[in-house]
């Protein structure tokens, strides 16, 4: 008989998850907890380092889940996954219930809420935004302040949520150096005239071609690097923000005036995530993303066996790394279904 | 006036807005490099001028780009032109014309240094 | 009397020019510096004058040098000059020989066609004609090459030709219109009177059968005097001004006058003298390795002539001297950029027709604004005494193996030595020289020289090309200043450096400072041929190449460097040698980026094949010979 | 400016204050700079809001100017707190309400601390019983006394005489407030509103008729940062803090700054002149000071207290432009005059009656 596999959360590792289960000749059930699949690519515009569009990866997933043997289930939220003798009960909000031989958990991540970062103004100043925020806006195909100028000058603040213990949150969510990179690219490419500046703690540029951007970013689109983290902001009396940080490398306090900022919101365990991990007794690291099994050769299992996860409801990752991290979670379901059949 | 023993303190912090980056604009628009650095330090590590003063490069770098020009006009002049910076450097900047451009800059215009 | 008004133009051109190239030529002569003056007076009556008239027949005729770099390019100058040199000799010969009187004013030699319709007819007659006919040919053709040149660059064997400015364009328009109107002048009035040899009788005789050619022919002698005309007014405006002043160059340098340091009326006849040719651009790297096409020498020159601020094109230069050696004028380029570097930022002028065509001296070379003296810092030291130097430079603690072999070099030849920027030195002034600021430089210049001279020492040996040129020329020093090449070549010389022989396949780079800048092309060849086997390259001595690493070029950016020495290192590859060896850390540092093969500076490979008497003496004594065996067991 | 997003964040810094008996500890430094502020308040208290409020006539400093400047050491402090405490706990109360912000932030700070390492409390409470033989209980409530005022801001609404509106204009007043750093800096939760955008003065000028100006600066300290005063050459620190203030908010034009810590109204009032007697710069409208209250004189004059009876005559930077600005009714020739005395122009005699 054909075995039944459930996936938890409709974005880029569910959907990939799903997609290799079904060539793998599984049935597959995939819960998302929005009105469509996408996660987050439904939100973003353009991808770093490429600056392809997300659209583009988003309709690749399409493609691979639109096939016989994928049933995708929308607006479902998973409560709870209990583990009875080889099979899995899950259960949704509604009290609905599934059966499945084998589970991936993909619930990914949640953005960091930045009003949590009280100092930055956000939800309190009209032109603090997110990066979140920024996408929407290009999407839009325009950059507007809130009473509908268009910025001169624009601050970046990287790490907002990550590697901040007064947040509780100690490690760094790696993409948003990147992402403030690729952002700033595209403020000065919409808004020619515009001065950007970046206030980072350091640039983690470690991923392919991630430097090679940054470069760009400083040769070919003149934006300006400070290091030092944004300590406050408030508004003047010219509705302009007043952004006060250390230049660290100058060795001097910093004190400038920007029309928006942009805060490089981080990565934090998704609230589904936690409460899954509660409900059904999942094992969750001291930063609150899904703990592994092991760190090295078991990143996809978790502490109950036949439940795997994908992508980062385990930790921060980007697209390249969570479509691989989807694919290596296949192949354990793959070996634990074949081991359980035995 | 009153004499109360103690004047008012200046404050040392960079009022972005308010100083004029007209010199790292003339060095950035005529030796473009000037962009890319990333404050690493390696100039002002092997530099045979700072092994003997506290001149650096990088310090000088970002001053400049910062409009802090007033404290980079005399210590500009302690280089020897001598280009080990310009070896070491990671990023490929052309750093003996940085140097070169920014006494320019300072004797073109005078007042911008202030 | 043999007169028509057709010829007053050329009259006109011809004694304007005669007289404008007196005058400049004095003007000259009298803002040459005293000692110059008497260097051309005795030039005058000594061994330079035959020397010169030799060069100028050579090289302003015949155009050998060209000739020999680029066959096509050197017969298109020399039938144009050459050609047009034997017209007139001929043409004078022909109206004195065959004309109505001896010695006649020149334009009836011009001309003579027009005054002598009827000539040519038989004998000696026809066959002067022919002669005159052949060298007309050989001008047309060279005019030809000239023509495509301009359109088509490649055509003559150069990859870029100079733009022209719009008084160039009339020149040459005139120019190119001369010969072209004196063959159909001559070819009408040959075709009226039936006439003239093979090129304008046979032309004559075809353009006579179907056109009036004896109406024809009057227009066309008006064309040829009036293209004259224009051309000789034009010229001091124009770069054909390089025809007179180049006779002033070769005088004045086969006299023994040099560019120097300061500018002055040299610099300014050197700049005249350039036709633009753009052999420059063509041996210029910059132009063939990173793309860079309008900095080269020629256009230094022609910036310098029309009074635009050259600061970008001076700066924009690896100061590597290739040009120097390929120029065919023998114009001294790397040192007139020197003054342009030294003079700073020039102010575009724009000028009048009177000030072009007597440039004051004052337009020419700005005072650069003063800086205030910046080395204040600097504190001397005291030297420990001693006999030799070693002065590694900047460059030399960026190639530590460099310094490591010179160290076991100078430990090995037993020499009293001192390391004098053994924890890093201050800079030996060369490179601020090369950005333009002398007086910067001289107070380094000075600094160093105390040191030096209160060491008591009688050599100082640099392992730097940079500083080696600086501390020869611009040191006033008693001291010996060697090379690590010619140290080590004395020391093998001597005795006192036991050598092995590496069985190694060597290139040799030469650096260019040490090379066309200082003049030492053997010595290092010489060291290597001692301990290795050294190929030849297709760069050798003058023709070598520059790394791309040169400190002389304050303006091209990292990419286009390594392009140049990626270039160098393919080049210098070719023939598989197991080291590309040079002897400069510069060199070094900038080659080893570029090729997977060893780079190495010849002090390490002569470190490398030091005769280890040490290490022998050690094996042979008994003690250590037990103590080795007690440890083995152990 | 979105206000939702600010009351949103005051939303999640509700603390706990006592309704009722307080145990009310007096600041150092205040009797000096603003002596009618104390006074006024205990009157509020008592006569007004009718409330228990006990003072203890043994009670002493906390002594956080001391530990502040580096010359008692913490054990010293804490002994000393823990002696409050006993008294405190001796005269039966429970709710400990400072009028001082540094004994605010010294007593949050060292409850914090005993709550982390109980054997420091543990320490602390030997040392009081071998020293003075006083037992304590933590309180079991502790509120800056303007967070009580804050708790009653709309008892004072409701039987206030003035609001804080320019009679003239109908516009409501433009207010300054400035919170002191021990407030809430060091323990956000501990303040109403948080550190970021305290809500606890703003409370009241809102609940006033008045309208809080936020200008860049709002965080920025005084200036007083103890040592930075306390050593004359160090003053230059001081007053630049203040100057930095000031060059920040004049060009949202403010009426008048209202602050809840002893140090605050003394330099951002005393700097005033000081900066005009050094630079010749005044910010305020007409090249006025900008004049400084503490809450308890805007609470007293909401409720119609006499200006003079607040103490408002020993200020440096004159406050009368506010008086006539809200409509209060006073009689400037009072100002000075204490006991048919006027001090100002005859201060001998004054001291010679007293």
């Amino acid at each position: 008989m054909e075995k039944h596999v459930v996936v938890i959360g409709g974005g880029v590792a569910g959907m990939e998850a799903a997609g290799h289960l079904q060539k793998s000749g599984f049935r597959v059930s995939l819960f998302e907890k929005e009105e469509k699949p996408g996660g987050h690519l439904n939100d973003w515009y353009k991808l770093f380092p490429d600056r392809r569009r997300s659209s583009e990866v988003k309709e690749y997933l399409d493609k691979i889940t639109s096939e016989d043997g994928i049933k995708i289930i929308t607006g479902s939220i998973i409560d709870k996954i209990v583990s009875d003798k080889n099979q899995f009960r899950i259960s949704d909000k509604d009290g609905k219930e599934y059966s499945a031989d084998a589970v991936i958990i993909a619930t990914g991540f949640d953005l960091f809420k930045s009003e949590r970062k009280e100092e930055y103004g956000y939800g309190i100043y009209d032109n603090v935004i997110t990066s979140a925020d920024l996408e929407k806006m290009f999407r839009s195909g325009s950059i507007e302040l809130a009473d509908g100028r268009i910025p001169e000058t624009v601050g970046i603040v990287h790490c907002v949520g990550s590697r901040d213990e007064k947040v509780g949150n100690l490690y760094c969510s790696k993409l948003c150096c990147v992402t403030a990179v690729k952002q700033a690219i595209e403020i000065r490419e919409h808004l020619p005239s515009s001065k950007v500046f970046c206030f980072y703690m350091d640039m983690r540029m470690g991923g392919a071609y991630y430097e090679e951007l940054y470069r760009e970013a400083q040769e070919e689109w003149g934006v300006n690097f400070i290091r030092g983290k944004v300590s406050e902001v408030s508004e003047a009396i010219n509705n302009k923000l007043v952004i006060k940080s250390e230049d660290t490398l100058a060795g001097k306090p910093l004190k400038m005036q920007v029309d928006m900022l942009v805060l490089m919101a981080g990565m934090e365990m998704s609230e589904g995530g936690l409460k899954l991990s509660e409900s059904s007794g999942l094992n969750k690291g001291n930063n609150r993303f899904f703990s592994p099994a092991d760190h090295h050769f078991g990143s996809n299992k978790s502490n109950i066996k036949g439940i795997f996860y994908a992508g980062t409801c385990t930790m921060p990752m980007n697209i390249t790394e969570t479509i691989s991290h989807a694919r290596a979670a296949v192949s354990d379901v793959i070996d634990y279904l074949k081991d359980s059949k035995a | 006036m009153e004499r109360f023993g103690f004047a008012i303190s200046k404050g040392r912090q960079i009022d972005y807005d308010a100083n004029s980056r007209h010199i790292a604009g003339y060095i950035s628009e005529r030796e473009p490099s000037f962009r890319v650095c990333i404050e690493c330090g390696c100039c002002a590590a092997t530099c045979t001028t700072g092994n003997f003063t506290s001149f650096s490069l990088r310090e000088l770098h970002i001053l400049l780009k910062r409009g802090e020009n007033e404290s980079v006009r005399e210590n500009i002049k302690k280089c020897m032109l001598c280009g080990k910076c310009t070896l070491v450097c990671p990023r490929g900047v052309n750093t003996r014309n940085v140097v070169t451009l920014a006494r320019q800059a300072f004797q073109k215009f005078p007042a911008d240094a202030v | 009397m043999q007169f028509d008004p057709f010829i007053i133009p050329f009259n006109i051109g011809l004694y304007f020019i005669v007289i404008y190239a007196v005058v400049r030529s004095v003007s000259w002569f009298g803002d040459l510096s005293r000692p110059d003056k008497l260097r051309l007076q005795r030039g005058f009556f000594g061994k330079a004058f035959g020397q010169s008239i030799k060069e100028i027949f050579l090289e302003s005729l015949i155009h050998r040098k060209i000739l020999k770099s680029n066959p096509r390019l050197g017969y298109m100058h020399m039938s144009l000059a050459f050609g047009w040199f034997l017209l007139i000799l001929f043409g004078t010969i022909e109206a004195d020989v065959f004309g109505a009187h001896h010695l006649n004013a020149p334009y009836k030699a011009i001309f003579f066609k027009f005054f002598n319709p009827e000539h040519g007819r038989m004998g000696f007659e026809a066959a002067f004609s022919f002669l005159m006919d052949l060298i007309l040919a050989f001008i047309l053709s060279g005019l030809v090459l000239a023509i495509i040149k301009r359109f088509s660059s490649r055509v003559v064997g150069i990859k870029k030709t100079t733009k022209l400015r719009v008084l160039d364009k009339i020149a040459l328009t005139s120019l190119w219109l001369i010969f072209p109107s004196r063959l159909l002048a001559e070819s009408f009035t040959s075709g009226a009177y039936g006439t003239g040899s093979f090129l304008t009788g046979s032309l004559g005789s075809i353009l006579a059968s179907f056109l009036p050619a004896q109406e024809m022919a009057y227009p066309f002698w008006w064309l040829y005097s009036l293209s004259l005309g224009t051309f000789f007014i034009l010229l001091p405006l124009t770069r054909y001004m390089h025809i007179p002043t180049e006779l002033f160059l070769i005088f004045a340098r086969n006299s023994g006058i040099k560019t120097g340091d300061q500018p002055g009326a040299f610099r300014e006849i050197q700049i005249y003298s350039c036709s633009s040719c753009g052999i420059c651009i063509d041996a210029c790297q910059l132009n063939f390795s990173a793309g860079i096409t309008n900095i080269q020498s020629a256009y230094l020159m022609k910036g310098i002539r029309n009074n635009e601020n050259v600061s970008d094109i001076a700066f924009n230069c690896l100061m590597c001297g290739r040009c120097d050696q390929k120029c065919p004028v023998g114009i001294e380029l790397t040192p007139l950029r020197m003054l342009s570097r030294r003079a700073g930022e020039t102010v575009e002028n724009e000028q009048s027709i009177w000030q072009k065509y007597f440039p004051g001296r004052q337009v020419m070379l700005p005072v650069k604004p003063v800086s205030d003296p910046s080395y204040s810092w600097l504190k001397q030291e005291e030297p420990a005494k001693t006999d030799v130097i070693y002065f590694a430079g900047c460059m030399t603690h960026l190639t530590p193996a460099i310094k490591n072999s010179m160290i076991t070099i100078l430990e090995a030849s037993g020499v009293r030595y001192n390391f004098l920027d053994e924890k890093g030195g201050v800079c030996c002034g060369r490179p601020l020289m090369l950005a333009g600021q002398d007086r910067e430089a001289r107070e380094l210049i000075n600094h160093n020289s105390q040191l030096i001279w209160k060491s008591g020492a009688h050599t100082i040996v640099t392992s730097c090309p940079i500083c080696y040129k600086v501390f020869k020329e611009s040191y006033y020093l008693d001291v010996e200043v060697l090379h690590h090449s010619q140290f080590i070549k004395n020391l093998i010389e001597e005795g006192s450096l036991k050598l092995n022989f590496l069985h190694r396949k060597v290139t040799y780079h030469t650096p260019c400072d040490l090379g066309r800048g200082s003049g030492v092309y053997n010595e290092p060849k010489d060291v290597l041929r001692h301990v290795a086997r050294l190929l030849k390259s297709d760069f050798e001595d003058e023709n070598s190449l520059c790394c791309g690493g040169s400190l002389g070029n304050m303006k091209i950016s990292s990419r286009q460097k390594s392009m140049i020495a990626h270039d160098v290192a393919t080049e210098l590859t070719k023939g598989n040698p197991d080291i590309l060896a040079t002897s400069c850390p510069l060199c070094k540092k900038t080659l080893s980026a570029a090729t997977t093969t060893r780079v190495a500076d010849i002090s390490e490979i002569v470190a490398d094949a030091i005769v280890r008497t040490a290490i022998k003496k050690k094996l042979n004594e008994p003690v250590r010979k037990v103590k080795v065996a007690v440890d083995f067991h152990n | 400016m979105k206000i939702d997003g600010k009351k949103a964040i005051w939303k999640d810094y509700q603390k706990e204050i006592a309704e009722d008996k307080f145990y009310y500890v007096r600041s150092c430094v205040r009797q000096n700079f603003f002596p009618g502020s104390e006074t006024a308040f205990l009157r509020i208290m008592r006569d007004i809001l009718k409330k228990d409020v006990f003072e203890h006539p043994c009670h002493t400093t906390c002594t956080g100017i001391g530990y502040h400047s580096d010359i008692v050491p913490v054990e010293t402090t804490m002994t000393v707190v823990a002696r409050q405490f006993a008294l405190m706990t001796e005269s039966g109360y429970e709710n400990l309400m400072p009028s001082c912000i540094t004994s605010f932030g010294l007593y949050t700070e060292i409850l914090d601390t005993w709550h982390h390492f109980p054997e420091v409390e543990e320490k602390i409470r030997k040392q009081l019983r071998k020293a003075t033989g006083r037992e304590f209980k933590s309180p079991k409530n502790l509120a800056h006394a303007s967070d009580v005022i804050y708790k009653f801001r709309k008892e004072i609404s409701a039987k206030a005489k003035y609001k804080l509106v320019n009679k003239n204009t109908g516009e409501p007043l433009k207010v300054v407030d400035h919170i002191g750093c021990h407030y809430a800096k060091m323990f956000p939760s501990k303040g109403v509103g948080g550190a970021e955008y305290p809500y606890v003065l703003a409370g009241m000028v809102e609940e006033w008729g008045g309208q809080v100006i936020d200008y860049p600066e709002r965080r920025h300290c005084c200036g007083f940062g103890f040592r930075q005063y306390l050593v004359q050459a160090n003053r230059g620190f001081s007053i630049a803090c203040s100057k930095e203030k000031f060059e920040s908010m004049k060009p949202f034009k403010p009426d008048m700054i209202i602050t809840n810590c002893p140090g605050c109204p003394m330099f951002l009032d005393r700097w005033q002149y000081v900066i005009n007697e050094m630079e010749g710069k005044t910010y305020g409208a007409d090249g006025e000071g900008i004049p400084v209250f503490t809450y308890e004189e805007v609470a007293g004059l909401m409720l119609g207290f006499d200006p003079w009876d607040l103490g408002l005559q020993m200020h440096q930077t004159d406050c009368e432009p506010v008086l006539e600005k809200i409509g209060i009714e006073y009689d400037p020739a009072a100002k000075y005059v204490i006991n048919g005395v006027n001090t100002k122009t005859n201060a001998k005699a004054y001291l010679t009656v007293n």
